[in-house]
């Protein structure tokens, strides 16, 4: 049944009894044409553009858990295409520029809303890093605007821009902003079954059966499986199935931390990010601010990290924005994020045939979402990766060719 | 009328000491001892806020810290706090308080028309609409985020002080009821070192609200000896007002003490909060439970609360909530309140859900006249601002059905009781596992972590006798375990009237067709969760538990579901039909209860946020009015402009003073790593890419370091000072990086090569003098023979200046006769003051990081983390010269011959001149192939430095350019953000005294 | 103007602290030598042992000395060596000589570091808002050290006696901070001026 | 929010600590004669398990030496740490 403001009416009559499942959970069958390891929004994508753009019929998306579980349900949100170099600013557009049209694409509302992004500059350094950053991306067709201090008071209500490290100026992305996670899962979900791909939640993969270099099926929790081509997509867990497959991966698993506050009537209306003063924040929708940081250094798979990682944002929030030191911390969390040496992810092929990864999207791949999965879905059904998605490479780490998102922003003096 | 639902005598209150507070705008009286939400009962003030979604009327549903209801906007001003549960803000004089989601008033809210409306908002009606057009996302966002948000944030700075503490303790003990309290004593009287946690202004927990006997007396005075007993042990801390919010691996746990919230006064020195982290060798954790509601149609009406929260009112304050009072239960337990009810002059009727009742309670019910309704539900209620009515039908437990005739009861009170959920949140975000305990139908605490207990009704534990033992063994067990003395025991003999034994969740009362037939039953009270959302979550496939909760939002309020999470559980259960265990519960996560973001933040606010890096020149610049860079941590002079001279006038007039006679330049922020042992130059030798074993002792060298990635990382003049002695120099900003790879490579690596680095940035004060009066200049004020030939460019000599011992070293960042001169710190500011003074005759000029900057950039010098990037190699830059070929080995070397580093189209470091010598490029504006109207454009490089040179008189700048060192003299356009399209010369990035005679002189 | 070289530093100018509870002070500027010597040197050890007339610290914490000199325990292969400043110089050269045939490095840190003292009932109280050092076990008597941290910056504390009493060193340029954030910190219980 | 076993300090909060990642990752002695392949995987790629981790920290706030640490990156557990050069701890299967 499609979702509408009519059909939302018309079932109130009924007192909702009649919708459908937004997707089902079939069982596992014997064989497919393509299995996606990873019920995330990447995964679910990747089976949703292969089922709508390559006709691919028989897929299967594998999902250890619940869908969405792993990061995608577990990030603040933020989606920006403002990236430095040319490589990345193709990938991440991509999806910003699909992220415009998804909720009516998958006629469930993701909310993507455009509210803006400010990218705050402390220092002359920084000045510098946003305007290049800024020149590079309006070169790039991306919109950027660089903001002085006055502009940036003004723009943005009760900053403190004469803390500590002052505000000088900001890189204004207007294009940017948050999307609500959970829903870029269930919408991908329940399109990608409309078009006939099977969910299996609850199933884990524990083994990659590979005959002459080739992968031809899978042992997981519900059973075994044969496959022609197989996509991973398990952000948190990509070395864990690379190491199944007898190839380890350019990667650490880190975790990264998150955390609401209580929700407050509408008090900041855009998203900040500050890469010196060390803090990202948004308002939800429900009113929370949605407050990110800095990663734990060390690896950890138990989707927790230590609590001073979360005790350094507060102290930058409150810096920036004196006004919230009274708010209080409602819930924090921890996810599990895959890092790579150039902050880049790695969307290919993968020492075995026919078994395809795309990994490696450490602390921001949530924006990508469309984009990563389209490209990929591609990679996967012509077995090559398309223009975006080549540089993003397993090959990059021996050749030298990093995209390197990391090193741009390095400070020295 | 004041205080009209105060009972004539009981409660602890100070009837003695009224206090007077104000409530959505109207004044009030309370006692010293009350509650905010007592008080407000006590003046029949039942209205308290309004619900997240429906903008329902709500009232207050418990009495303590799981209050999901009672939420009220606290303080004002910059005092202002909102969602503070005015169940736990303990009265004071001049309270100020008001209801929060409501417009214009709590009484009248225009926001409750989405009640109305609610039918076409069930969970999750957000995703099925507003998706059309796109475009319009925003404007209907707006509408929603101001419907949402619950309370108002403060608008002006936060005028409170945080404090924070680190804390060591043998055992901590969360929870100071009476089973926290007996494993105090227990470990308490062993002499180990213990900390006691409770949230509460009192110690005692539930016993507080209950009666009981210890060896057949009254348990209260009993209670009080052993509290007294505590106070009176020098090893043990007792922290009251206190909630530990999270528990993490080993051991750690953080909590929030409330030290003045309380208080009439603000104090400028005392904090408001403090912020505790303890780590203990053993955590016993004695949290209690939380009373379950039970489920019925329009259980939120103002007038319906826990029967554990009528019982604190009543037996606490001294305020009946209601005259007229139902209690809907399915356990014996709560009839202890009914009891009390009664006693303190209420008519009481129960409606139990159960076809069974204990005898006992038969006859007492009888006999102080209650009504009791056998298997009866509460199935619906009435009233609009508070309860006044409720309907009861006849429960068909194995048909799972509502039969009979509906009975109308009227009411001013429902009190409910669905049993008990220990608080195992602190537990579980320990690891610790939990299962479902059918008999009590609740989570209970499964698998301990290492080096906890968990006791009491806590621990699902709920029978008097039998905590007493256990708590007060289990406190000297953990005593025992880290090798205190053995305690005796002792023998209590405990009992209340009537025990908690079990409950169930009784989903069948729901009967689904009225569930989902349009009427409210609510599972999570704030966030407006329904049983009929719950079926739909289920109905459309949001089956796991996860997807349940993020899309019904059950469990996500302020409370975090404490009331709420295990009636959505069951009712899951009962959907499925499978046992609870298999449907699982959500992930509990810290803080335990909301945590004020300030104390988090503590004193690193305002001027202690960071740590401002200060030469000790510092004062000097600040004096004489420089404009300060922050370069890191560090405060660097960025200009010393004189009268009211801009930037730009400031760097010129700097840069023409070091070209022409004398600048004063304040270098000690540059990192300083002496380095010491027969193996130093063997280890320059891998850490630079040039050669170190030819230098000689007194001389200087520039080197360049790369990663092993192959990308400059750092650069800097190091010096030979003796035969296996070496003086190196950093970036500012890179010291601490470079000082800890030199010494992961010395030991993880090269175990065996015997040098030792130790970092001196601090010991000298570096006072950088240029130009061409340099030499002239110090001659007169040091015994360092400055002669060119005794006193080379690239030398180092130690010496005295200004009478002080120093090390001066010949080198040049701004392509000038220029002399290092390091002194240690204490007399930087003298050396520096003498320098002024004795500078006058050549007009020495101090200068800045943009004026230094300015003058390498004329010179071609790079600056890493500027024109670098950490992508670029010594060969992009220009500056193979540097790369030793000899060298068998150094690190970065590897990294060079790979396929796209050795490529011969990178990116390159060239200079640029803008052909008509007016405009200044911006930095970090882009190179393109070609200048289209609009982007895109192919981009091939960037402006990496970028200044008007005084020297010269027109604009300079350097850039990283494709294949930029076969474009020398070819033009390139810069297009600018503003439309204006500059066009430049690629020249090499030289741009000054390109022989190098000047350093040399 | 004398001729003297005047000395300078950021505390230079800080009001001290005097009060019951707390005290506050800085500690005039002394000679700090850091040594560093291979962790199984036993040559070089017994050179230096010798040269001081007392054993360098064996383990972490430990502090040794006499009248004339004191050394701190920074590292298993580290010493910080505190002398009076007028006798800095003649122990480093007094070390290098008897070292000078062997693997160690002797460097002057006397202005690397700055140093305060907090002194008083409540200096544990004050350090521990921010330094998470276990005081029941590290810094326990008289003649331990520790390095951690204080807030934001990295310290070296040194217990000089059974009284409360520590001398904090900290990076100069951290000391105008570390200062003010002590004093700020004693704060809240100053409730008498000595 | 781990309790470090500094071999040379003793017990402090990991606050004290910075991690470096994987330990026993030798730098090879001859780079000029490995592949482009093999000085990728000695730089970037790492086994990241799932399990028993062998990693490098430093003691920052106190004596900055480096040491190793044995930890369980599921459980978070530190099952050992020991000094630079002291052999890689074998893995028991309890
Ligand atoms: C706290 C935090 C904040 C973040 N903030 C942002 C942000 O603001 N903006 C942004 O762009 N990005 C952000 N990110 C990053 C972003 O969340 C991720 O990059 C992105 O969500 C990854 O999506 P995914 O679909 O690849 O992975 P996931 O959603 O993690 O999906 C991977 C799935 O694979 C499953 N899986 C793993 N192993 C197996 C197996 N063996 N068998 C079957 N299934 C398996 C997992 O259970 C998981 O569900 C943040 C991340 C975190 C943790
Ligand atoms: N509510 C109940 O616990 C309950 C219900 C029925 C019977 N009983 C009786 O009471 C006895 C149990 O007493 P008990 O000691 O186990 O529980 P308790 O409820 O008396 O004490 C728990 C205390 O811990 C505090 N607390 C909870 N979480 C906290 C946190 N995070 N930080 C700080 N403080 C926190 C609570 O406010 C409370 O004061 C039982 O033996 C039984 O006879 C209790
Ligand atoms: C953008 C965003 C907003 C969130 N808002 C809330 C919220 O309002 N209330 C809440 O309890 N949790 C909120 N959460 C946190 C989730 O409850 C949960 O902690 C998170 O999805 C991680 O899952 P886990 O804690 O179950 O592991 C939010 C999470 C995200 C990513
Ligand atoms: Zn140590």
């Amino acid at each position: 049944m499609k979702y509408s403001l009519y059909n939302l009416v018309k079932n109130s009559f009924s007192y909702h009894e009649n919708w459908e499942k937004a997707w089902s959970s079939p069982d596992l069958k014997p064989e497919y044409d393509v299995v996606i390891v990873g019920g995330g929004g990447h995964g679910l994508g990747t089976a949703y553009y292969l089922a709508k753009e390559f006709g691919v019929k028989n897929i299967a998306v594998l999902e250890k858990g619940w869908i969405g579980g792993g990061n995608t349900g577990r990030n603040t949100t933020i989606i920006r295409s403002n990236y430095l170099w040319d490589e990345s600013a193709a990938l991440y557009n991509h999806a910003v520029n699909l992220w415009e049209g998804l909720s009516s694409e998958l006629n469930f509302n993701v909310m993507f809303s455009q509210r803006g992004l400010f990218h705050l500059a402390h220092s002359v350094h920084d000045m510098q890093e946003i305007t290049r950053r800024g020149y590079s991306n309006y070169l790039n067709g991306i919109d950027a605007e660089i903001l002085n201090q006055d502009q940036v008071a003004k723009k943005i209500p009760h900053i403190n821009v004469n803390g500590r490290y002052p505000v000088l100026g900001a890189l204004l992305q207007r294009r940017a902003g948050t999307a609500r996670h959970d829903a870029v899962a269930w919408g991908y979900a329940r399109a990608a079954e409309n078009l006939g791909v099977d969910i299996i939640q609850n199933c884990e993969v524990k083994g990659i059966d590979i005959s002459n270099g080739k992968v031809v099926g899978l042992q997981t929790t519900k059973g075994s499986v044969k496959v022609d081509k197989v996509g991973l997509v398990p952000a948190g867990h990509s070395s864990v199935l690379a190491n199944m497959a007898g190839f380890s991966l350019p990667i650490n698993s880190v975790p990264l931390q998150a955390l609401v506050s209580e929700p407050v009537k509408p008090i900041l209306d855009c998203v900040i990010m500050s890469n010196s003063v060390h803090v990202y924040v948004s308002q939800s929708d429900k009113g929370e601010l949605v407050v990110g940081a800095g990663s734990d250094a060390y690896n950890s798979y138990s989707q927790r990290g230590s609590f001073d990682m979360i005790e350094h944002m507060m102290a930058p929030l409150v810096e920036l924005f004196p006004i919230f030191s009274r708010l209080k911390m409602l819930r924090s969390w921890g996810g599990i994020v895959d890092v790579t040496p150039d902050r880049s992810p790695i969307i290919g092929k993968t020492p075995v045939k026919d078994l395809f990864i795309n990994c490696g999207w450490g602390t921001g791949g949530f924006k990508a979402t469309p984009g990563s999965a389209h490209v990929f879905a591609e990679t996967v059904f012509r077995g090559e990766p398309n223009d975006i998605a080549a540089p993003f490479s397993l090959e990059r780490h021996f050749s030298g060719a990093l995209v390197d998102e990391a090193a741009a922003a390095a400070v020295a003096h | 009328m004041s205080n009209q639902n105060r009972t004539i005598y009981g409660g602890k209150v100070n009837r003695e000491k009224p206090i007077n507070f104000v409530f959505n705008g109207k004044s009030y009286i309370g006692y010293q001892g009350d509650t905010l939400a007592s008080a407000l009962l006590a003046n029949d003030v039942h209205l308290i806020g309004r619900s997240f979604k429906y903008h329902r009327a709500r009232g207050i549903l418990t009495a303590g810290s799981e209050e999901p209801n009672a939420i009220v906007q606290l303080g004002l001003g910059a005092r202002t706090e909102p969602n503070i549960r005015a169940t736990e803000v303990e009265l004071y004089e001049g309270l100020e308080a008001s209801s929060q989601n409501c417009w214009p008033s709590v009484n009248f809210d225009i926001g409750a028309m989405n009640n109305f409306l609610s039918r076409i908002f069930p969970a999750g009606f957000y995703y099925k609409t507003f998706k059309w057009p796109p475009s319009m996302w925003l404007f209907y966002e707006h509408f929603i985020r101001k419907a949402a948000g619950l309370g108002q944030s403060p608008t002006a700075k936060n005028p409170d002080r945080y404090e924070q503490k680190f804390y060591y303790t043998d055992i901590t003990i969360v929870g100071g009821g009476i089973s926290g309290l007996l494993a105090a004593l227990g470990a308490g009287r062993s002499g180990c070192k213990v900390l006691l946690i409770d949230e509460n202004p009192e110690l005692g927990g539930y016993l507080l609200d209950y009666n009981f006997s210890i060896n057949e007396k009254d348990g209260k005075k009993w209670l009080k000896k052993i509290i007294d007993e505590l106070n009176g042990l020098a090893n043990v801390v007792i922290l009251k007002r206190t909630t530990a919010m999270g528990y993490y691996d080993y051991n750690y746990l953080t909590a929030l003490e409330k030290v003045t919230n309380h208080h009439v006064e603000f104090s400028s020195t005392l904090p408001r909060e403090r912020y505790w982290r303890i780590r203990s060798k053993k955590v016993i954790l004695a949290q209690g439970a939380f009373e379950r509601p039970l489920v019925f149609a329009d259980n939120d009406r103002p007038g319906i609360m826990m029967a554990s929260a009528g019982q604190k009112y009543l037996s606490r304050y001294g305020v009946l909530p209601g005259k007229s009072v139902v209690l809907f239960t399915n356990n014996d337990h709560a009839y202890l309140t009914a009891f009390e009810f009664v006693e303190k002059g209420a008519k009481v009727t129960v409606v139990d859900t159960r076809d069974l009742l204990n005898a006992r309670i038969s006859e007492k019910c009888k006999s102080l006249n209650i009504t009791v309704f056998k298997s009866y539900s509460v199935i619906k209620t009435y009233g609009d601002k508070k309860v006044n009515r409720i309907e009861i039908q006849q429960v068909d437990k194995n048909q799972n059905q509502l039969t009979g005739e509906v009975d109308n009861i009227h009411t001013d009170c429902v009190l409910m009781s669905g049993g008990w959920n220990p608080a195992v949140q602190l537990f579980s975000q320990s690891r610790g596992k939990l299962k479902y305990d059918l008999k009590i139908n609740t989570f209970v605490p499964d698998k301990i972590i290492e080096n906890q207990k968990i006791i009491g009704s806590n621990n699902g534990q709920f029978n008097l006798q039998e905590n007493l033992n256990e708590s007060f063994e289990a406190g000297i067990a953990a005593a025992n375990e880290l090798n205190f003395n053995s305690v005796e025991k002792v023998n209590w003999t405990g009992k209340e009237e009537i025990e908690f034994t079990h409950s169930d969740v009784e989903p069948y009362m729901l009967g689904k067709k009225k569930v989902t037939k349009g009427s409210k039953h609510f599972i999570d009270f704030q966030n407006d969760v329904t049983a009929a959302d719950i079926f739909l979550a289920q109905r459309e496939g949001y089956i796991s538990v996860e997807h349940t909760k993020r899309y019904t939002t059950t469990g996500m309020g302020t409370d975090q579901g404490k009331t709420s999470n295990v009636n959505a559980l069951a009712l899951m259960s009962h959907i499925h039909n499978k046992p609870v265990d298999e449907i699982g519960h959500t992930t509990f996560r810290p803080p335990y209860a909301p945590q004020t973001i300030g104390a988090i933040a503590g004193r690193s606010v305002d001027k202690l946020f960071d740590p401002e890096r200060k030469t000790s020149m510092h004062e000097w610049h600040v004096e004489n009015k420089a404009v300060f860079e922050d370069v890191g941590q560090w405060k660097r002079p960025y200009y010393f402009p004189q009268n009211k001279e801009d930037i730009h006038q400031a760097v010129k007039r700097e840069c023409l003073a070091v070209r022409n006679s004398l600048g004063i330049l304040d270098a000690s922020t540059l990192g300083k790593i002496d380095l010491q042992g027969p193996d130093a130059a063997k280890f320059l030798n891998m850490i630079y890419t040039n050669a170190w074993s030819k230098l000689e002792i007194g001389s200087c060298r520039y080197g360049l370091m790369c990663n092993e990635h192959g990308m400059i990382f750092d650069d800097g003049v190091t010096s030979r000072l003796g035969e296996n002695h070496y003086h190196m120099t950093t970036t500012t900003g890179g010291a601490a990086r470079v000082m800890s790879w030199l010494e992961e490579f010395l030991q993880t690596e090269w175990l065996d090569m015997k040098v030792f680095c130790t970092s001196v940035t601090e010991q000298w004060a570096v006072l950088s003098i240029s130009g061409p009066n340099s030499r002239e200049f110090l001659k007169d004020l040091t015994n360092i023979d400055l002669s060119k030939e005794k006193f080379p460019f690239m030398k180092f000599r130690e010496g005295e200046v200004c009478g002080v011992k120093a090390r001066v070293f010949r080198i040049s960042f701004t392509g000038e006769l220029s002399y290092e001169v390091n002194v240690p710190a204490r007399y930087g500011r003298y050396v520096w003051e003498k320098f002024m003074e004795h500078g006058k005759k050549y007009n020495i000029t101090p200068y800045g990081t943009e004026t230094m900057h300015v003058l390498r950039a004329e010179k071609g010098f790079i600056i890493v983390g500027q024109d670098t990037d950490g992508s670029v190699t010594p060969s992009d830059m220009n500056m193979d010269w540097i790369v030793s070929k000899k060298k068998e080995d150094f690190l970065g070397k590897r990294s060079f011959t790979r396929p796209d580093t050795a490529r011969h189209d990178r990116k390159k470091f060239v200079g640029l001149l803008v052909n008509d010598k007016k405009t200044i490029l911006p930095e970090g504006s882009h190179i393109v192939e070609k200048a289209l109207k609009q982007p895109p454009m192919k981009m091939l490089g960037h402006v990496t430095s970028s200044y008007y040179s005084p020297t010269l008189g027109y604009p300079i700048a350097l850039a990283m350019l494709k294949d930029g060192f076969s474009k020398m003299g070819e033009q390139v356009v810069v297009p600018l953000m503003n439309g204006k399209i500059i066009e430049a010369t690629v020249t090499d990035t030289i741009f000054y005294d390109k022989e190098g005679k000047r350093n040399n002189e | 103007m004398s001729n003297q070289p005047q000395i300078f530093s950021p505390l230079t100018q800080k009001e001290k602290i005097a009060s019951d509870n707390i005290s506050l002070e800085l500690i005039e500027f002394l000679g700090k030598i850091n040594l560093r010597l291979k962790e199984n040197d036993s040559q070089a050890r017994d050179a230096v042992e010798k040269y001081l007339t007392y054993s360098l610290p064996k383990s972490a914490g430990e502090v040794t000395g006499n009248n004339e000199t004191r050394v701190l325990w920074l590292g298993p292969n580290e010493y910080l060596l505190l002398t009076e400043d007028e006798k800095k110089d003649n122990v480093i050269n007094g070390l290098r000589e008897i070292l000078s045939d062997l693997f160690c490095a002797i460097t002057d840190v006397s202005d690397y570091y700055l140093t305060m003292r907090l002194s008083g009932p409540k200096s544990i109280e004050v350090l521990t808002k921010a330094c998470p050092l276990n005081f029941d076990q590290y810094l326990t008597k008289g003649n331990s050290c520790a390095q951690s941290y204080i807030s934001k910056a990295t310290v070296l504390i040194d217990r000089l006696s059974n009284d409360l009493v520590f001398d904090i060193s900290v990076r100069w340029s951290f000391a105008d901070y570390l200062w003010d954030w002590l004093a700020d910190s004693s704060n809240e219980f100053i409730l008498s001026k000595k | 929010m781990f309790i470090i076993n500094c071999p040379y300090c003793g017990e402090r909060d990991q606050t004290e600590f910075t991690c470096h990642g994987e330990a026993h990752i030798a730098r090879p002695d001859n780079p000029s004669e490995i592949s482009d392949e093999e000085w990728g995987k000695y730089l970037f790629f790492r086994e990241n398990p799932k399990g028993t981790h062998f990693e490098r920290w430093t003691h920052d706030h106190g004596c900055r030496r480096w040491f190793n640490v044995m930890r369980d990156t599921v459980t978070d557990q530190i099952i050992k740490t020991y000094k630079m050069g002291e052999a890689k701890p074998v893995i028991s299967n309890e």
